[in-house]
């Protein structure tokens, strides 16, 4: 099962023979490798479980997709203990909250199964490693410094986040915000960060109180993918373009009509299938206990190469890399893979 | 006038026994347990179907009231936010230093407080009806408990705190024997008490049950506040299951409770039901979803499948009384 | 086409609803230009009749013809455009529409080809038949804002708006004033002149003497006869319609007037009723008479506390008596029997045994528990006591005749241990043998030491059972007549009379 | 008390009077919706002097019509003592299938994609009727069910993906964002539905006899209306405008999701009871959805301006509602108090 059409850059992979004690201790079936997305009919989500399911199949096991209908943990909790039940050999995880699947994941992990999660991810004591796709800091950091640049130095700035609970962005605002406490900002301001709740008319809405309260805004920042589709829309539709810069995190898809009319003159991403490609080959080695997740280990992720595993807070983490720059030279290329 | 009464009722019992709903469901459960046992190895398996239960269990407890509730004809969609609130303020109260044991108990007095609160806008505006009540009540509960929280979660709740919703009182999980221990409290209510009977009163005809001295409203009151009870004990749970809470917990849960009840067989045109049939809603509905997931059927087709097979059991005891009365004409 | 001579003829209609044959092989002929009333007994099956004229029911067996042609009507638009308009006894309007819609309703004047409806038009009509009819309120009113005797108006006006050949008027009287029936009579006879049929429904046997020509008389559902009416007395046509004498259906016994039980003092509900006051002793049979919605039910419901009153005061066995509802009343010893068994006084989907005992289940309540042996005991005693005739106290008390299910409510009440009842149309919609069974049971309450207060619209029930009674119109008590005073006329003449004379003058004069 | 002597009758005397407070009051609702507007756009535009901007007002405008239009049609099901909780599913299964047409078949005209939407909705609404006027399923239990089985086939139908914004020719994208006369499609289009809509209920047959059958159920089937079909129209209306709705959804943020509108239908409800549609039935007006649906799109609007933190925005909204409604219960039964004391017993 190796089915290697997509747009991923494309070495040949090598599936590594799975000779290690299988924890389920089943040996004759196939090896299954779950993976569980925040909810379904999310196309960021699909391409990050075909990156998983991709590299699952490279390697020669089974891989299971699941995805509640809502983003809630109830639901993934549910979702995780079937997953216990199926006896599955390693659950990687997209969290809809990054405590309250704590339980349930140590639960999995008392079963034997190797946990760990990616993108969203759930505190170190629920996990062996969390795939990152890109350092929070890097991402809160380089936004800033994106949009700063895009305004030309000076002026008002604010944020469109997704959902106030939103851990992801929370933390990427966090991030930001240190990053504008550099004097060298001195003359940048933010001014608000509001919740579009990843929904279409409330981040409409919340994009047009922005331009009426902060008649000065020069920039928007919204690290989600709705909520910059959105904003764009906006901004499109008022004839904003060039008058208020914004950028963010978006799927090229969504983001191909702003990005190429320079409304967003560039945002950024990673490659959601290469998030999930690396989590199959690091669910992979623990699997197979060619490492345990502890600083220092180091993973051969198929197509990807080699990465290491290093300090995350209380926990380790696997770096994928910095995130992706989607600008005009590059959007028509991208927009048809996700 | 020299007429004789029978009282005895077994004559009367037999017939008609066999075509109650509740044996429907039964016959289903069983038809359910089939297809999943073939479907997947892992399902008829005790340990699995054990821990099925925990993943379920927790709603089923508002199911209880929500029988009377939908019995009496009313609707109460503002449990999710209930749950909500009353698990915020229990994790803020214990992030604050105040001792678990007390912020539980909180937590039960704010749900109750909550229903309670439902149930006198209810009874005293009674042009508004059930579902606008608890419509803007929804909206107000949750809306305190982000007031609370904001973008926070709290948990690090004490260790022991964790048993509520993962551990085994002998091989059983404690969720399944205080959920049977409510269970058969509510149905003892609702079938062997005057209370129970003035409930099935009130659901078939409530200005006859007001002429004969049932206290309707206040039968009402108690009702919505049993279930912002029912919800805060829910709330307990789930909060214990996530091991933390924030306030957007338990959204949707209204519509998942109301979908059991009707399953069970409670009549939303009033007065009819019995407990047990909901029980049997409950782990029907539990264990379909559980078995389908572990053969991984997708999110959108388990909508489907639910939403078809509400529509299918509440038609069909309509389509069966109305061919019944065309075969009398 | 060759004309009948009837306009409209029925033969042998049948129609049974469950567990009620409401008409049985009945027969009727309607001429041209014919007013022709209906009379009978409550619950005789004449509304019945009427809705299978206007196809609201199917009947299951019998033919109808309307000008020699046979119809079958399925649907009350079949009726309408086969030219019957009909008034119906319980009012079926539509609250929050205006008055000029719901006479409409069905039957709106819309501009051809648009489709457009024309509200002027229609405004101006109503505002015209309302004019008719004597009445001063705007079209444009809301009917939910009406009175009952203006919204009985309202359905005449409706009658009036389709160019009806037959017209049908069940009860139109029934809420009306003596000047608001004449302006009615005027109009019948116009309508009549103009060659419409009119079949005409009424418990007054005035109306049926200034009215019609004939008579038809349904008992128990079925036919029993038609006669010109000049041709038969009085006293024929009461026992066609109760099948006996009047004097052998009331077993009035002599009973032992003890001590002051009730004692009502300006008792008032603002735009219900006010002033009202009487008392009632133990072992008394009170009267409580007048027309439809001369607010003797509000009087009834307040004093169990179904209704609030705002003034006036009741005395109860000598102490103020502060009722907050029902379950109050009833444990005080006060109990209602409602005027509408199946809405209000019975739960139809259960049992006889468990509807008996609804009001008083914490007496076989052990240790939280319904102790079902003793409370089905309780059950049987009390339904033989009543004679239900059923086969157990299991039967549905849905699948019992009107009389049985009365007999259940009766059943109700005697499980408690009461002092004061109060019957609200006790017989209402009862066949005869059940009827006189009701009365026979009346009076051995009385008979035994009960204050009894009797609700009925009948003037031969009121006659026949009642020790005193009190005549209500317009929300007060117009005039308390004692035993030996109590006259047809006299009673009539209080519920009735438009004169100013009504109002305190006739009060306490019983007391 | 002997006052009424001379107007023994009901056709004279002091009735008239009472009608017309009673009149009053009942408009007074109305008023007192429109005038809490006013003191809401007052206050608001103290805080924020962009708030009464033409270009403001505008946005409102357009961020309203599709609700407004969805609470045309839930006013009538209301009407009819029914509810719709599938309208949120309907919308985006219509809003997804025509997505996806336009997006296999760009060149196809923007009026047959909204045609497409319209189609899907009104089968939509079709089964609901069905289930709710022949198989007789109580409408809130039939909808529950019924948004279950729409948002699946949502789902479906995607396939998991998204049609996003490139994927849409520009004419599908200008339904919403063109204008005519300087006036947005959107607006434009709820106008005249909000005129046919006044025309329908008010001026025909079929339209008057839906309150009827919502007034008073039994009289309608006697005065030979049928009420089946009223409840077969209502739903199939309901349905029709979610899929307008949908298409014009689609169009107007430029991307079509599995989730769209998830949760809408509870919108959409207290538009219409904070317009003084009545739960019982029978009682509803153009006018008082219209404000119930500005007054909603106000909040929206108004609630991030004033930088009312986003916490406490849904508790205010909860608030405004119950208060809106409790008000509205009081005033009637001021109403009805005034008809008893207008009787004079
Ligand atoms: N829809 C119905 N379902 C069941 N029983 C009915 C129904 N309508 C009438 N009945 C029964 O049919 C019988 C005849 O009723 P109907 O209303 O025709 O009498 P009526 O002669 O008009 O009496 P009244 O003088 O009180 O108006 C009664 O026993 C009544 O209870
Ligand atoms: N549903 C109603 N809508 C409007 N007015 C009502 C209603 N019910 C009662 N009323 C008013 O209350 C007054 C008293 O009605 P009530 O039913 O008590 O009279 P009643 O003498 O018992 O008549 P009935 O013989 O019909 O029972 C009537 O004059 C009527 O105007
Ligand atoms: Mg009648
Ligand atoms: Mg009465």
């Amino acid at each position: 099962g190796n089915n290697n059409n997509n747009g991923n850059k494309g070495s040949s992979a090598s599936p590594q023979a799975s000779n290690a004690a299988s924890p389920s201790g089943d040996s004759g079936a196939k090896k299954k490798f779950a993976i569980i997305f925040k909810n379904t009919g999310n196309p960021y989500g699909e391409k990050e479980m075909e990156g998983y399911k991709k590299a699952v199949e490279e390697l020669g096991y089974e891989a299971i997709l699941k995805a509640p209908d809502q983003p809630t943990a109830e639901a993934q909790i549910s979702m995780i203990e079937e997953l216990i039940s199926q006896k599955v050999d390693a659950l990687a995880i997209v969290a809809n909250d990054p405590d309250a699947l704590q339980p349930a994941l140590e639960k999995a992990m008392k079963a034997g199964i190797k946990v760990i999660s990616l993108d969203s991810a759930v505190n170190a004591a629920s996990r062996l490693v969390h795939i990152n796709q890109a350092d929070p800091e890097r991402i809160g950091r380089t936004l800033i410094q994106g949009v700063v640049e895009m305004i030309g130095g000076s002026g008002e700035i604010a944020i469109l986040s997704a959902t106030s609970q939103a851990t992801n962005q929370n933390l990427w605002i966090e991030w930001m915000k240190k990053e504008l406490e550099d004097p060298k900002y001195a003359n940048v301001k933010l001014v608000k960060v509001a919740y579009g709740d990843d929904l279409r008319d409330k981040s409409v809405s919340e994009t047009e109180a922005l331009l009426k309260s902060y008649p000065n805004l020069k920039g928007i920042i919204a690290p989600t993918t709705v909520g910059i589709a959105a904003a764009g829309k906006v901004l499109t539709d008022k004839g904003l373009k060039g008058k208020v810069q914004l950028t963010g995190l978006g799927l090229p898809s969504e983001m191909a009509e702003y990005i190429e009319s320079g409304v967003c003159p560039w945002m950024y991403l990673w490659n959601p299938l290469d998030v999930g490609y690396l989590s199959g080959y690091v669910a992979d080695a623990l699997v197979n206990g060619t490492v345990t997740g502890k600083v220092g280990d180091k993973v051969t992720a198929g197509t990807l190469g080699e990465k290491e595993v290093i300090a995350d807070g209380d926990g380790t983490q696997v770096m994928l890399g910095d995130p992706f720059k989607f600008d005009a030279s590059n959007i028509a290329e991208w927009k048809a893979v996700y | 006038m020299e007429q004789r009464l029978l009282t005895n009722k077994k004559e009367f019992k037999a017939k008609g026994f066999i075509l109650q709903w509740e044996w429907l469901l039964v016959a289903l459960i069983v038809a359910m347990f089939v297809m999943n046992s073939n479907l997947s190895e892992y399902f008829f398996q005790y340990d699995n179907l054990r821990d099925a239960t925990m993943g379920f269990l927790d709603k089923a407890f508002i199911v209880l009231p929500m029988v009377f509730i939908i019995m009496m004809g009313d609707i109460d969609i503002s449990v999710g936010s209930i749950i909500a609130l009353s698990s915020v303020v229990m994790g803020d109260l214990y992030a604050h230093g105040v001792p678990m044991p007390l912020a539980m108990i909180i937590c039960l007095a704010v749900g109750t407080l909550c229903g309670w609160i439902n149930g006198m806008l209810i009874v005293r505006y009674k042009e508004l009806s059930a579902v606008i009540v608890t419509l803007a009540t929804m909206t107000i509960y949750r809306g305190i408990a982000y007031i609370l929280l904001k973008d926070q979660s709290v948990g690090k709740f004490p260790s022991w705190f964790k048993f509520l919703g993962w551990d085994y009182v002998g091989t059983l999980p404690f969720i399944l024997i205080v959920f049977a221990v409510f269970a058969i409290a509510f149905g003892l209510l609702l079938h062997k008490t005057p209370f129970g009977r003035r409930v099935y009163a009130i659901g078939n005809n409530p200005t006859a049950a007001r002429f004969s001295g049932v206290r309707v409203d206040r039968i009402k009151v108690i009702v919505f506040t049993l279930a912002g009870l029912m919800s805060a004990v829910t709330a307990l749970f789930l909060t214990s299951r996530m091991g933390s809470t924030r306030p957007n917990i338990a959204t949707g849960y209204e519509l998942e409770v109301i979908a059991m009840v009707v399953l069970g067989g409670v009549s939303t045109a009033g007065g009819k039901g019995r407990m047990i049939g909901a029980i049997l809603a409950v782990f029907l509905i539990g264990f379909l979803r559980y078995g389908l997931g572990l053969v991984n059927v997708s999110a959108q087709m388990l909508l489907i499948i639910l939403g078809g097979l509400l529509i299918v059991s509440v038609a069909i005891p309509q389509l069966k009384s109305r061919f019944a009365i065309k075969r009398k004409a | 086409m060759a004309e009948s001579e009837f306009v409209l003829e029925l033969k042998g209609i049948t129609k049974i609803f469950p567990g009620v044959k409401a008409l049985d092989d009945v027969y009727f002929k309607l001429k041209r230009g014919e007013i022709h009333a209906l009379m009978g007994e409550n619950g005789a099956g004449k509304s019945t009749f009427i809705k299978v004229i206007t196809g609201v029911h199917s009947p299951e067996e019998g033919e109808m013809y309307l000008n020699g042609q046979k119809v079958a009507f399925t649907h009350p638009t079949d009726a309408q455009k086969a030219g019957i308009a009909a008034i119906y006894q319980h009012v079926t309007n539509y609250p929050d529409l205006s008055v000029t819609e719901n006479i409409f309703m069905g039957h709106e004047k819309v501009q051809r080809g648009t489709g457009r409806i024309k509200w002027s038009a229609m405004h101006q009509e109503a505002g015209r038949l309302l004019k008719e009819l004597g009445a001063s309120f705007s079209p444009k009113t809301l009917m939910g804002a009406l009175s009952v005797a203006e919204q009985q108006i309202v359905e005449i006006a409706k009658a009036l708006s389709v160019d009806a050949k037959i017209i049908i008027m069940d009860e139109p009287t029934a809420a009306l004033t003596k000047n608001e029936s004449e302006e009615l009579y005027r109009i019948a006879e116009r309508l009549r002149d103009n060659g419409a049929s009119i079949i005409f429904i009424s418990h007054r046997f005035e109306d049926m003497y200034r009215l019609a020509s004939k008579v038809t008389v349904f008992r128990d559902s079925k036919y029993i006869g038609t006669w010109n009416v000049d041709e038969i007395s009085n006293a024929d046509l009461i026992v066609a319609m109760v099948g006996r004498e009047i004097s052998q259906l009331f077993p009035k016994k002599e009973a032992q007037l003890g001590e002051e039980l009730l004692r009502v003092e300006g008792l008032g509900k603002t735009g219900y009723f006010g002033d009202i006051g009487f008392t009632l002793r133990r072992g008394e049979i009170l009267g409580l008479t007048g027309l439809v919605g001369a607010g003797r039910t509000e009087v009834c419901q307040t004093l169990v506390g179904v209704e609030k009153y705002d003034k006036g005061k009741v005395i109860y066995k000598g102490k103020e008596l502060k009722i907050r509802g029902p379950r109050e009343a009833l444990q005080q010893g006060i109990g209602y029997l409602p005027e509408d068994r199946q809405k209000q006084g019975l739960v139809l989907q259960w049992e006889i045994g468990r509807n008996i005992t609804l009001p008083t289940l914490e007496n076989y309540t052990r240790n939280g528990a319904i102790n079902t042996r003793k409370e089905l005991e309780i059950a049987k005693r009390l339904a033989e006591k009543v004679s239900v005739k059923a086969k157990s106290v299991f039967d549905l008390v849905s699948s019992l005749s009107g009389g049985n299910q009365q007999k259940v409510v009766f059943a109700k009440l005697l499980a408690s241990e009461l002092d004061v009842l109060i019957l609200d149309e006790p017989t209402k919609g009862v066949d005869v043998g059940a009827k006189s069974a009701i009365y026979e049971m009346i009076s051995d309450l009385a008979v035994a030491g009960y204050g009894i207060i009797l609700v009925s619209s009948e003037m031969p029930e009121i006659i026949g059972m009642c020790d005193r009674v009190a005549v209500m119109r317009e929300g007060r008590i117009t005039a308390t007549l004692d035993r030996n005073g109590l006259t047809q006329e006299a009673i009539l003449q209080a519920s009735m009379d438009d004169s100013g004379s009504r109002d305190h003058a006739a009060r306490g004069t019983g007391a | 008390m002997s006052a009424n002597v001379q107007s023994a009758s009901p056709t004279e005397g002091k009735a008239s009077t009472g009608r017309t407070i009673s009149a009053l009051i009942a408009k007074f609702r109305e008023l007192g919706l429109l005038a809490f507007i006013v003191i809401l756009a007052v206050g608001v535009q103290f805080r924020n002097p962009s708030f009464l901007t033409w270009e403001n007002l505008t946005d409102i405008a357009t961020n309203t019509a599709i609700l407004s239009i969805l609470s045309v049609g839930m006013m009538l099901v209301i009407i009819t003592r029914g509810i719709d909780l599938s309208i949120g599913a309907t919308l985006a299964f219509a809003g997804m299938v025509s997505a996806l047409t336009v997006k296999h078949n760009p060149g196809l005209n923007p009026v047959a994609a909204l045609l497409i939407g319209v189609g899907i909705g009104i089968g939509c609404g079709l089964v609901i009727g069905f289930l709710v006027s022949w198989v007789k399923i109580l409408p809130i239990i039939a909808t529950l069910g019924i948004m279950n089985v729409f948002r699946g086939f949502t789902f479906e139908a995607s396939g998991g993906k998204w049609v996003s914004a490139h994927q849409m020719p520009t004419s599908f994208k200008s339904i919403a964002t063109g204008s005519f006369l300087g006036i947005n499609n959107l607006i434009l289009i709820a106008i005249v539905i909000y005129i046919v809509a006044y025309y329908f209920v008010s001026h025909t047959r079929t339209g008057r006899r839906i309150y009827a059958v919502g007034s008073n159920p039994d009289s309608a089937e006697v005065s030979g209306i049928r009420t089946g079909r009223i409840l077969l129209l209502v739903y199939t209306i309901m349905g029709g405008l979610a899929g307008l709705a949908g298409v014009l959804w689609v169009s107007k943020f430029a991307s079509a999701q599995g989730d769209t509108a998830s949760g809408y239908e509870l919108s959409v409800i207290a538009a219409c009871v904070l317009g003084g549609v009545s739960i019982a039935g029978g009682v509803g007006k153009i006018s008082g959805i219209l404000l119930g649906s500005i007054l909603l799109g106000i909040l929206n609007n108004a609630l991030p301006m004033i930088n009312v933190s986003a916490f406490w925005q849904m508790f205010i909204q909860g608030a405004i509602i119950l208060i809106a409604v409790l008000v509205n219960a009081l005033v009637k039964r001021g109403i009805d108090r005034n008809n008893l004391m207008r009787r004079k017993i």
